[in-house]
C-alpha cells in the first residue's frame, strides 16, 4: 500500500506484553527517535502530519531527545534497510508511519530487541512493538452530520482512494450519520485508485460537482478537491490537514490527525523506562483523531448539532456503528443496540444499507 | 445527456484536464520533428510546475508565474541539450536522467512551498458569450493558458507546414547529414527544439500547479510527461492529432471518474490501462501501414550526430 | 575554439578515467550544492561514500545490503546491455520486473502452503517467463508489424503497474490479511522464500543471479558468437544481416532475454527482501538499470561496478538524511548530477577534444 | 565564353590528424569555363570543393571570387556569393518533397507555389523534367541528382560545382547532362566538374588541374591529352590492363531462375522476374544506373533476403530459403556495395569483421565459441595477401582508407576459397591500383573455377573483366550477350535508355 491507516488486528483488546528489558535511557544522551516516511513533508498530507508532530515532540523535550528522519522510503525490502540503518545509528525509539512497513519492522525488531517500535497502522505483534493507529470514522461521522444538514441538493460527494475497510468504514460512518439527519441525502462516491494525483483528484471532484453533489468530502490529501470546490461555490471538508486557507467557505470544517500527543507519551514511557508493547486504537478522546474548527458558513444549530455528537463519541456514549444495521443487500448486520466490534470495523468491506452504487472489489 | 452524464461539460472538463499533456506533447513533438527524443519531458514538467508557482506566489502573477515555468522547462531542456548535442550522450540514458534531476530538484526547490494558495489565473472574460448553450462552456469559459495550447497546436501546424525555419527544422530531423551538408546548424537547431521543448513542458507543468489543482506538491505531474510522450507517438507527429490524443488521454481519465459519479460501475484498472492499450493499438495500426513514410516518424530521431568536417 | 574529433578506436584508458572523473566532478558540484543548503560538504561527501562502506557503526551492515540493492540493478542492466548494444531499446523492464514478480507469486500462491522441494524453482521459471513473455509483446508487434519497441514496452509498463494493483486488491490478496490489500508475505512462507544463503552476507539467490548474469554476460560479449552479433547489431545492422544475423530473431532473443532477466530479477525480490506483492511493489529498478546499463557502458563489468555505485548513493544517501538532516530531495537531485556528469563525460572515450586555431586563410 | 578570371584558388593547404588532404592547391577559373578537378579517389578533390563552398575552412592560403577576397565560413555564405554544388552523396531529404527540398537549399526561396511554378520552368528550360511536389524518396537517382541542379540553378549561379555527376546515369542520360552543362557553360555560369572518368572530361572540360596525393600536379587542356596520358599524370604511373588467360566454361554453378523480391527498402526497387545462369570460370558483368535493383539483387543472391528455394541455385541445389551463412557453407560468398555499414562494421577491428563473414567457411567458431586466435590469423592472412595498408589487425575498419578496406572486404571473401562469387561494385572509390589488383584477384578466381558475378555501374570495368554482359533497368535483368562486340549504344538501351529525358530535350 502506497500508505496509510490500515490498523488492523486485536487492536482494542490491547494486549499488554511486557517489553522484557526496558533498558534505561542513560541521563546524559538524548534520547534518538527515529522515524521512517513514506513521502516528504511537502505532500501536505499524511507524511506533513507526523513531521509536524515530530517538530512538536522535539520542542516539548528540548535536547532530551535528539530525532532522525529517513524520507521516500519504499515498502518492502528497502523499508527494512532503513529502519535497520536507523537502530545502528542509535535510536532506541523508532516510528514506523506506513502500514506496508509492518512485516519489515516485525523483522527488525526481532534483530534489535532493545529497540522500541510504534507501527502505525499495523497489526502484528512482538514484544518490543506497538501498533498504533487513529478512529478517523469517529471523526467522519461528524463531518457527515453537518454534509447532512448543509446539503440542499440531498447529493454528498466522497473521493474515495482505495476500496479498503479504513476507506469503506469512512464512507459507511459519514453515510448513517447524513441519513440521521437528512433522510433523503445520497452518497455519491468516486474511487481515484490512488492515495496521491493532484490532477486527477481535482478531475474527480469536478466530476461529482457537475453530478449535482453540493458538498464534498475527500479520503485523499491534496487540496486540488477543495479548489474544485471553491469555483463551483459548494462545501467541503478538509482532509488530514485543517486546510484553514479554505475557510470559511468551501472548507466548513476538516478532519485532521494529530498524532503529537501519542508521540509525546510514547518517548516519554521509553524515558521513564515504562514503555510496553501495546496495540491503541485511538479517537476523538485521544485528541488524534481531530474534528476542524467549524467554520462561519454554518448555521448554529447545525453547529450545535455536530458539536453535541461530537461531545458524545468523545464521552464514549455514543458508538458509531449502532444497530439496528442492515448490510447494502438488505442482509441484517447489527441487531437493535448492538455495536459493532472493532474486529468487524477493522474487516469492514461492504456498504451499508442506503448506500446506492456497487463498492469494487 | 448520455447515462447521467452531460457532454457539453464533459468536453468542457476534459479540455482543461488535457491541457498539461497537449502543452508538453506539443513541445515534445517539436523536439522529436529535429530529431532528438527527449525522455526527460517529466523532469522539465515538473521543474516548470516549481518554477512557476514559486514565482507566481512572489509576484502575484500568474502571468509571470508561467513565464518562470517555460524558463524553468527550457533551462533543464538546455542542460540536456548541452549533454545529448554537444557532448554526444545518450538520448534515452540522459533523458531518463533529467527526469530523475528534475523530481528531486523541484522537490528541493519546493520546500516551504506546500499549502500555499498560488493567485488565481482568470477566465478569459467573453461576457455573454460565455452564456450561451453548448458553445459557452465548451469554447467561451476558460482561462488564456488553455486558448494559448491551442493557439500553440495551429502555431505548431503552421510553423511546421508553412514557415521556413519549420521546413529547415524537419530537414534537420530527417536527415541531419545533408541538412549539414547544405550549412544548416544542426546541434543549434536541435538545441532551440529542445529548448522549445522545454518551455512547454515547464508551461504544462505550471498548468497543474497555478490552475488544475492548484497547489504545489511534491511529484504533482504524476507521470504526465510519459503520456505526453506517449500521446506524441499516438499522433504520429502531427500536431492536429497530439490535440486529438491529448483530448483522447485526457478524456478518458475524466468520462471513467464521471462514469462513477453517475453511479455506473467500471472495472477501475483496466479503465487506467485503456489509454495505454490503446496508444499501442494506435501504433500497431499506423505501423502496419508499409513504410516509414506512412508512419510519419523522423528519420534522424534519435540518432546522434557528429560533423565529421 | 574546441572541437571534438572522433577517435579511430575507442580510448580504453579514457573508459577507465571517465567515470572517476565523473564521480569527482559530482563530488564538487554535489558539495556546492550541500553547502547551499547549510551542510557541511565534505562531510556530507563523505557520508554518501565513504560511511557506508568504512564507517564504524554502518558499514557491517551496509556492505551486504550494497549488494541486495544492486542486484535487481545489475541482473536487469546486464540483461539490457545486450539489446541496447543492437539498438534495441526496450526500456520497459519495470513492467517486465512485475510481471515476473506476479508470475512467480502465482505459482507460491498455488502451491501455498505445500513445502514442496520443486515450489522456488517452479517461481524461478515462472518469473523468467512472466517477464520474457511480456517482453515479447512489443518483441512481436515490433517484428510483425514495425511497431516501435521504446514506446510499447514504456506503454506496458503502465500496464503492468495496473495489473500489479489489480492483484493487490483483488485475485492475490492474501486471505488472512484482515482484508487488506497486498498478498502473503513469501518471506513466512519457507518453501517459497528466498532467503539469505549465509547469515549477514546479504547474498541471496538474486545476488548470486546477478553475479553469474555478469559472467555469463562477459563470456557472451566477448567470446561468444551471440555477443558479436548483437555487436555488429547495433553499430551497422546491414552488416550484420550479411553476416547471418536474422534480425526479427535477434530482435526477439534480445527482448526475451532482457525481459527474462528483469522477471527474474523481480521474482528474486518478490520472494526475498519484498516479500509481498503491493500496488507499491516496483520502486524503479528497472528504469534504474537503464540508467546503470550505461554507467557501465554496457559492459558486465562496468554494470557491476555502476550497480554498486547506484546502491551507494542510495544507502549512503539515507545515511546522509539520518546523520545530517538532509531531505531525500537533495538526494536525488545528487544521484541526476551523477549520472549527467558520467554522461557527459564518455564523450572523452569516443572522441578527443582537440583545439582549433580559428581558421584564417 | 568570356575570359575574366571567376575564382583563384591561391596556396590552400588543409591537414587532417595523420592526412595532408590539400598541399599548396592553386588553380583558377574562368567565367563560363567548365573547368574539371582530377585526381584519383583520395586525391583531395573533395575536400578542395567542400572549402570553395564553405563547408571545411583552409589551414591556410587564399581564394579570391572575382577579384575580390572570398572566405565562406559557411555554405549559406558561398551560395549568397553564387557558388553552388552538386554533392556525390545527395545531401536530400526522402520525406521531403522536391519544393521542399529545392527550398531548403536556397537563400530566399519564393513562396512555395511560385516555387513550384519555377522549378516546373527552369527544369523544362535545362531538359531536366521535374514534378516539385513529388517525395523526393519516390525518385530515381536520376532524378534525385535533377533535383540538386535545379535547387542550384534556380539560384543563378555564377560557379556550379559537380561531384561525380555521372556515376548515377545511363550513357543517353549523361548525353543529356552535358547538354545542359554546355548550355549554362555558353550563359556564363562556370562549371567545376569532378570526375576521375577520362572520356566524359575530354568531352565535355575546357580545362582541367590535375590532384595526386592532395598536391596540383598538372594543368591542361584535357581536349589535348590522351586519356592515358590524363590517367598516367593522375596515377602517377603506368598501367597495365589485367592479364587474363583462356577461358573453358564448365559447369552452371549459380542458376536463378525467375528470382521477383520486393525490396526491403521503401523506396527501393523490387526484383522481377530474374533470370540467369553463371558456368564455373565465367565472369558475368551486370550493368546498370544505381537504384535498378542492383543492392536488391546481392542480398537476394547472398541470402540476405530469403526467397523461393529453386529461385537460386547453387551447383543444382536449391538454396533460395536459407539465410547468407547456409549459402557460405554452400560455397556462395558475397561482397556488398557499402563498405562501410554492409560489407563492413566500422568501428569494429579488422579481425572482428574477417570473423563477420569467415565464421562458417573458417571454422572460426565452434560451438557458438569464438576463436579469435584463429580469426585474427585469418585476418592477417588476407592482409598480407592483398596488400592490405593498416597498422595491425586491431584497426578499426573505418580508420582505413577506402581502398585498402576494399582490398580488405574482396581479400576476405575470395580468401574462403568459393565456387560462388558474387561482388556489387567492387572497385568504387577506390584508387586505380588497388582497382587494377581487385580486379585481377576477381579474374584469378574465375580462372581457378569459380563463377564470379560482377555488378558494377563502371561499364569500362565490366567490359574489362566479364565474359558476358547483361543491364538491370527497373528491377529486370536484361538477356547476357558476351562482352566482345558490344557498342555502347546496345549498353545504352540495355540500361535503359534516358529513362523518358530525351523527349523534354528537345526544344532546349
Amino acid at each position: 500500500m502506497k500508505r496509510r491507516d490500515f490498523l488492523a488486528g486485536t487492536a482494542a483488546t490491547g494486549t499488554v506484553l511486557a517489553s522484557g528489558l526496558a533498558t534505561q535511557a542513560s541521563a546524559a544522551e538524548p534520547l534518538k527517535v527515529g522515524f521512517i516516511y513514506l513521502g516528504v513533508p511537502g505532500d501536505g498530507g499524511w507524511t506533513y502530519e507526523h513531521e509536524q508532530a515530530r517538530l512538536k515532540m522535539v520542542k516539548h523535550f528540548g535536547n532530551k531527545i535528539e530525532t532522525k528522519v529517513i524520507q521516500n522510503v519504499p515498502e518492502g525490502a528497502d523499508a527494512e534497510r532503513s529502519i535497520t540503518q536507523l537502530c545502528l545509528a542509535g535510536c532506541k525509539l523508532i516510528f514506523t508511519t506506513s502500514f506496508g512497513y509492518m512485516d519489515p519492522t516485525i523483522n527488525v525488531a526481532k534483530k534489535f530487541p532493545n529497540v522500541k517500535f510504534e507501527m502505525c497502522t499495523g497489526y502484528k505483534d512482538a514484544p518490543n512493538v506497538s501498533n498504533y493507529g487513529g478512529r478517523f470514522y469517529q471523526g467522519r461521522a461528524v463531518i457527515g452530520n453537518i454534509a447532512g444538514h448543509m446539503t440542499k441538493t440531498n447529493k454528498i460527494g466522497y473521493i474515495a482512494t482505495f476500496p479498503i475497510p479504513e476507506v469503506v468504514r469512512g464512507i459507511n460512518s459519514a453515510f448513517l450519520y447524513a441519513r440521521k439527519v437528512n433522510p433523503k441525502a445520497e452518497m455519491k462516491v468516486v474511487w481515484v485508485n490512488t492515495w496521491f494525483d493532484p490532477p486527477k483528484e481535482a478531475d474527480a471532484a469536478q466530476a461529482l460537482i457537475d453530478s449535482g453533489v453540493d458538498v464534498l468530502m475527500q479520503h485523499t490529501d491534496s487540496t486540488a478537491a477543495m479548489a474544485k470546490a471553491k469555483d463551483a461555490g459548494i462545501l467541503a471538508f478538509g482532509q488530514d490537514s485543517d486546510m484553514m486557507q479554505y475557510a470559511p467557505k468551501p472548507r466548513i470544517s476538516s478532519i485532521m490527525d494529530n498524532w503529537a500527543p501519542y508521540y509525546i507519551q510514547r518517548a516519554q514511557d521509553v524515558m521513564d523506562g515504562k514503555w510496553t508493547a501495546k496495540d491503541s486504537w485511538l479517537g476523538i478522546d485521544t485528541g488524534i483523531v481531530q474534528v476542524g474548527e467549524i467554520s462561519s458558513a454554518v448555521p448554529a444549530a447545525v453547529k450545535a448539532d455536530a458539536m453535541a455528537l461530537h461531545d458524545r463519541i468523545k464521552a464514549g456514549t455514543e458508538h458509531v456503528f449502532t444497530g439496528p444495521l442492515n448490510k447494502q443487500d438488505g442482509s441484517a448486520w447489527l441487531k437493535a443496540g448492538e455495536t459493532a466490534s472493532d474486529g468487524a470495523l477493522l474487516g469492514m468491506n461492504f456498504y451499508v444499507e442506503g448506500m446506492t452504487g456497487k463498492l469494487p472489489s | 445527456m448520455i447515462a447521467g452524464i452531460d457532454p457539453v461539460v464533459l468536453i468542457a472538463s476534459l479540455m482543461a484536464a488535457s491541457t498539461p499533456i497537449l502543452l508538453a506533447a506539443l513541445g515534445e513533438l517539436v523536439a522529436e520533428r529535429s530529431g532528438v527524443l527527449n525522455l526527460g519531458v517529466e523532469g522539465m514538467m515538473i521543474t516548470g510546475a516549481i518554477c512557476g508557482f514559486i514565482v507566481a506566489v512572489h509576484t502575484g502573477s500568474p502571468f509571470l508565474g508561467f513565464v518562470a515555468a517555460a524558463a524553468g522547462g527550457a533551462a533543464l531542456a538546455l542542460l540536456f541539450a548541452f549533454l545529448t548535442q554537444v557532448l554526444l550522450s545518450n538520448q534515452v540514458a540522459t533523458g531518463l536522467a533529467a527526469t530523475l534531476f528534475g523530481l528531486g530538484l523541484s522537490s528541493l526547490m519546493g520546500q516551504g512551498y506546500s499549502g500555499i494558495k498560488p493567485p488565481p489565473t482568470a477566465n478569459v472574460p467573453f461576457g455573454p458569450l460565455a452564456h450561451l448553450p453548448v458553445l459557452g462552456p465548451i469554447l467561451f469559459s476558460h482561462d488564456w493558458v488553455l486558448y494559448f495550447s491551442l493557439a500553440l497546436v495551429v502555431g505548431t501546424w503552421a510553423f511546421l507546414k508553412y514557415t521556413r525555419a519549420g521546413l529547415v527544422l524537419r530537414a534537420v530531423g530527417e536527415n541531419h547529414d545533408a541538412a549539414h551538408a547544405l550549412g544548416y546548424r544542426v546541434r543549434l537547431i536541435r538545441t532551440l527544439a529542445l529548448a522549445h521543448g522545454g518551455a512547454c513542458a515547464g508551461l504544462g507543468g505550471a498548468y497543474l500547479s497555478l490552475v488544475r489543482v492548484p497547489q504545489w506538491t511534491e511529484g504533482i505531474t504524476a507521470g504526465a510527461g510519459w503520456i505526453a510522450l506517449a500521446i506524441v507517438v499516438f499522433a504520429s507527429w502531427r500536431p492536429g492529432r497530439v490535440l486529438l490524443g491529448a483530448y483522447i488521454f485526457g478524456g478518458v481519465s475524466v468520462l471513467q471518474l464521471r462514469l462513477q459519479a453517475a453511479g455506473i460501475a467500471i472495472p477501475v484498472q483496466i479503465l487506467s490501462m485503456a489509454p495505454y492499450l490503446i496508444t499501442i493499438l494506435v501504433l500497431v495500426v499506423m505501423s502496419a501501414r508499409r513504410g516509414r513514410a506512412a508512419i510519419g516518424a523522423p528519420a534522424a530521431l534519435g540518432r546522434v550526430f557528429h560533423a565529421s568536417d | 575554439m574546441l572541437t571534438l574529433e572522433k577517435r579511430p578506436n575507442p580510448s580504453r584508458a579514457w573508459a577507465i578515467v571517465t567515470p572517476i572523473l565523473a564521480v569527482i566532478l559530482t563530488m564538487i558540484a554535489g558539495g556546492l550544492m550541500f553547502a547551499v543548503l547549510g551542510k557541511d560538504p565534505v562531510e556530507a561527501i563523505r557520508t554518501i561514500f565513504w560511511d557506508p562502506l568504512f564507517n564504524a557503526q554502518f558499514a557491517s551492515y551496509s556492505r551486504p545490503q550494497l549488494l541486495v540493492k544492486a542486484g535487481p540493478l545489475v541482473l536487469i542492466a546486464v540483461g539490457l546491455s545486450f539489446g541496447f548494444r543492437a539498438s534495441i531499446w526496450n526500456i520497459g523492464a519495470e513492467g517486465q520486473y512485475i510481471m515476473g514478480a506476479i508470475a512467480a507469486m502465482g505459482v507460491a500462491l498455488a502451491f501455498y502452503p505445500t513445502n514442496y522441494w520443486f515450489v522456488f524453482p517452479l517461481m524461478v521459471l515462472a518469473g523468467a517467463f512472466g517477464g520474457w513473455a511480456w517482453a515479447m509483446i512489443p518483441a512481436f508487434l515490433k517484428n510483425r508489424y514495425g511497431t516501435n519497441e521504446i514506446l510499447v514496452s514504456l506503454m506496458l509498463v503502465y500496464v503492468a503497474e495496473n495489473i500489479e494493483s489489480w492483484m493487490a486488491f483483488g485475485p492475490m490478496r492474501n486471505p488472512q490479511g484482515m482484508g487488506f490489500p497486498g498478498s502473503r508475505n513469501l518471506q513466512q512462507y519457507p518453501a517459497a522464500h528466498n532467503s539469505e544463503l549465509i547469515a549477514g552476507t546479504g547474498l541471496h539467490w538474486g545476488v548470486v543471479t546477478a553475479g553469474l548474469a555478469v559472467i555469463i554476460g562477459y563470456v557472451l560479449l566477448k567470446r561468444h558468437i551471440f555477443g558479436f552479433n548483437i555487436q555488429v547489431a547495433g553499430q551497422a545492422p546491414r552488416a550484420a544481416r550479411f553476416a547471418g544475423v536474422d534480425p526479427k530473431r535477434l530482435f526477439s532473443l534480445c527482448m526475451g532475454l532482457s525481459g527474462a532477466c528483469a522477471g527474474l530479477a523481480g521474482m528474486f525480490e518478490v520472494a526475498g527482501p519484498a516479500g509481498q506483492i503491493t500496488d507499491s511493489f516496483n520502486v524503479g529498478y528497472g528504469f534504474t538499470a537503464i540508467i546503470v546499463a550505461y554507467l557501465g557502458r554496457l559492459h558486465p563489468i562496468g554494470i557491476l561496478l555502476a550497480g554498486l555505485l547506484m546502491a551507494l548513493t542510495y544507502i549512503g544517501g539515507e545515511i546522509a538524511q539520518l546523520s545530517l538532516n538532509l531531505p531525500a530531495a537533495a538526494i536525488q537531485a545528487f544521484q541526476g548530477m551523477l549520472l549527467f556528469f558520467l554522461l557527459g563525460v564518455d564523450v572523452l572515450s569516443n572522441y578527443r577534444i582537440r583545439i582549433k586555431r580559428r581558421a584564417q586563410a | 565564353m568570356k575570359d575574366t578570371e571567376l575564382l583563384a584558388v591561391e596556396g590552400i593547404t588543409k591537414a587532417y590528424p595523420g592526412v595532408v588532404a590539400n598541399s599548396d592547391v592553386s588553380f583558377r577559373i574562368r567565367e563560363g569555363e567548365v573547368h574539371s578537378l582530377l585526381g584519383e579517389n583520395g586525391a583531395g578533390k573533395s575536400t578542395l570543393v567542400k572549402m570553395i563552398y564553405g563547408l571545411v575552412k583552409p589551414d591556410s592560403g587564399r581564394m579570391r571570387l572575382r577579384g575580390a577576397a572570398y572566405e565562406p565560413k559557411e555554405p549559406r555564405e558561398a551560395r549568397s556569393s553564387g557558388v553552388a554544388m552538386v554533392f556525390q552523396h545527395f545531401s536530400l531529404f526522402e520525406a521531403l518533397n522536391v519544393a521542399e527540398n529545392v527550398a531548403l537549399g536556397m537563400e530566399n526561396p519564393p513562396a512555395q507555389r511560385a516555387l513550384a511554378e519555377r522549378i516546373r520552368t527552369v527544369s523544362e528550360d535545362y531538359g531536366l523534367p521535374l514534378d516539385p511536389n513529388r517525395l523526393v524518396g519516390d525518385l530515381s537517382a536520376g532524378e534525385r541528382q535533377r533535383v540538386e541542379i535545379i535547387r542550384c540553378l534556380l539560384q543563378d549561379p555564377k560557379l556550379l560545382i559537380m561531384d561525380e555527376p555521372t556515376s548515377v546515369l545511363t550513357p543517353q542520360e549523361v548525353e543529356i547532362l552535358f547538354k545542359t552543362l554546355r548550355q549554362l557553360s555558353s550563359e556564363g555560369t562556370a562549371i567545376l566538374y569532378i570526375s576521375h572518368k577520362l572520356e566524359e572530361i575530354r568531352d565535355l572540360c575546357d580545362g582541367a588541374t590535375i590532384l595526386r596525393r592532395g598536391k596540383v600536379v598538372a594543368t591542361c587542356t584535357p581536349r589535348e591529352k590522351t586519356a592515358r596520358e590524363l590517367a598516367e599524370l593522375m596515377v602517377g604511373e603506368t598501367l597495365t590492363p589485367p592479364a587474363r588467360g583462356e577461358k573453358v566454361p564448365g559447369d552452371v554453378a549459380l542458376d536463378v531462375v525467375g528470382l521477383s523480391v520486393a525490396s526491403p527498402n521503401p523506396f527501393g526497387t523490387s526484383l522481377q522476374n530474374v533470370h540467369m545462369r553463371v558456368r564455373k570460370g565465367e565472369i558475368l558483368g551486370i550493368a546498370g544506373v544505381a537504384g535498378n535493383g542492383q543492392d536488391e539483387l546481392l542480398l537476394a543472391l547472398s541470402g540476405e533476403i530469403p526467397t523461393d528455394r529453386d529461385a537460386v541455385k547453387i551447383a543444382g541445389r536449391g538454396v533460395g530459403d536459407q539465410g547468407p551463412n547456409a549459402r557460405r557453407l554452400a560455397g556462395l560468398v558475397a561482397a556488398p556495395e557499402e563498405r562501410l555499414g554492409h560489407a563492413a562494421a566500422p568501428d569494429m577491428s579488422l579481425t572482428e569483421n574477417a570473423l563477420l563473414s569467415g565464421a562458417v567457411r573458417k571454422g572460426l567458431v565452434r560451438h557458438g565459441m569464438i576463436d579469435w586466435a584463429s580469426a585474427r590469423s585469418f585476418a592477417e592472412g588476407v592482409v598480407k595477401d592483398f596488400d592490405v595498408r593498416t597498422p595491425g589487425v586491431g584497426t578499426a575498419a573505418r580508420a582505413l582508407s577506402g581502398g585498402n578496406l576494399q582490398k580488405f572486404v574482396i581479400g576476405r571473401e575470395l580468401s574462403q576459397d568459393p565456387t560462388v562469387i558474387v561482388v556489387n561494385q567492387p572497385t568504387w572509390g577506390v584508387d586505380a591500383a588497388a582497382a587494377a589488383s581487385i580486379r585481377q584477384a576477381l579474374i584469378d578466381r574465375a580462372a581457378a573455377g569459380a563463377a564470379v558475378v560482377v555488378i558494377s555501374q563502371d561499364l569500362d570495368e565490366l567490359l574489362e573483366i566479364a565474359d558476358n554482359f547483361c543491364a538491370l533497368n527497373g528491377g529486370r535483368l536484361s538477356a547476357p550477350r558476351p562482352v566482345q562486340g558490344l557498342t555502347v549504344d546496345e549498353i545504352g538501351l540495355m540500361m535503359g535508355g534516358a529513362h523518358g529525358m530525351e523527349v523534354a530535350h528537345a526544344h532546349a
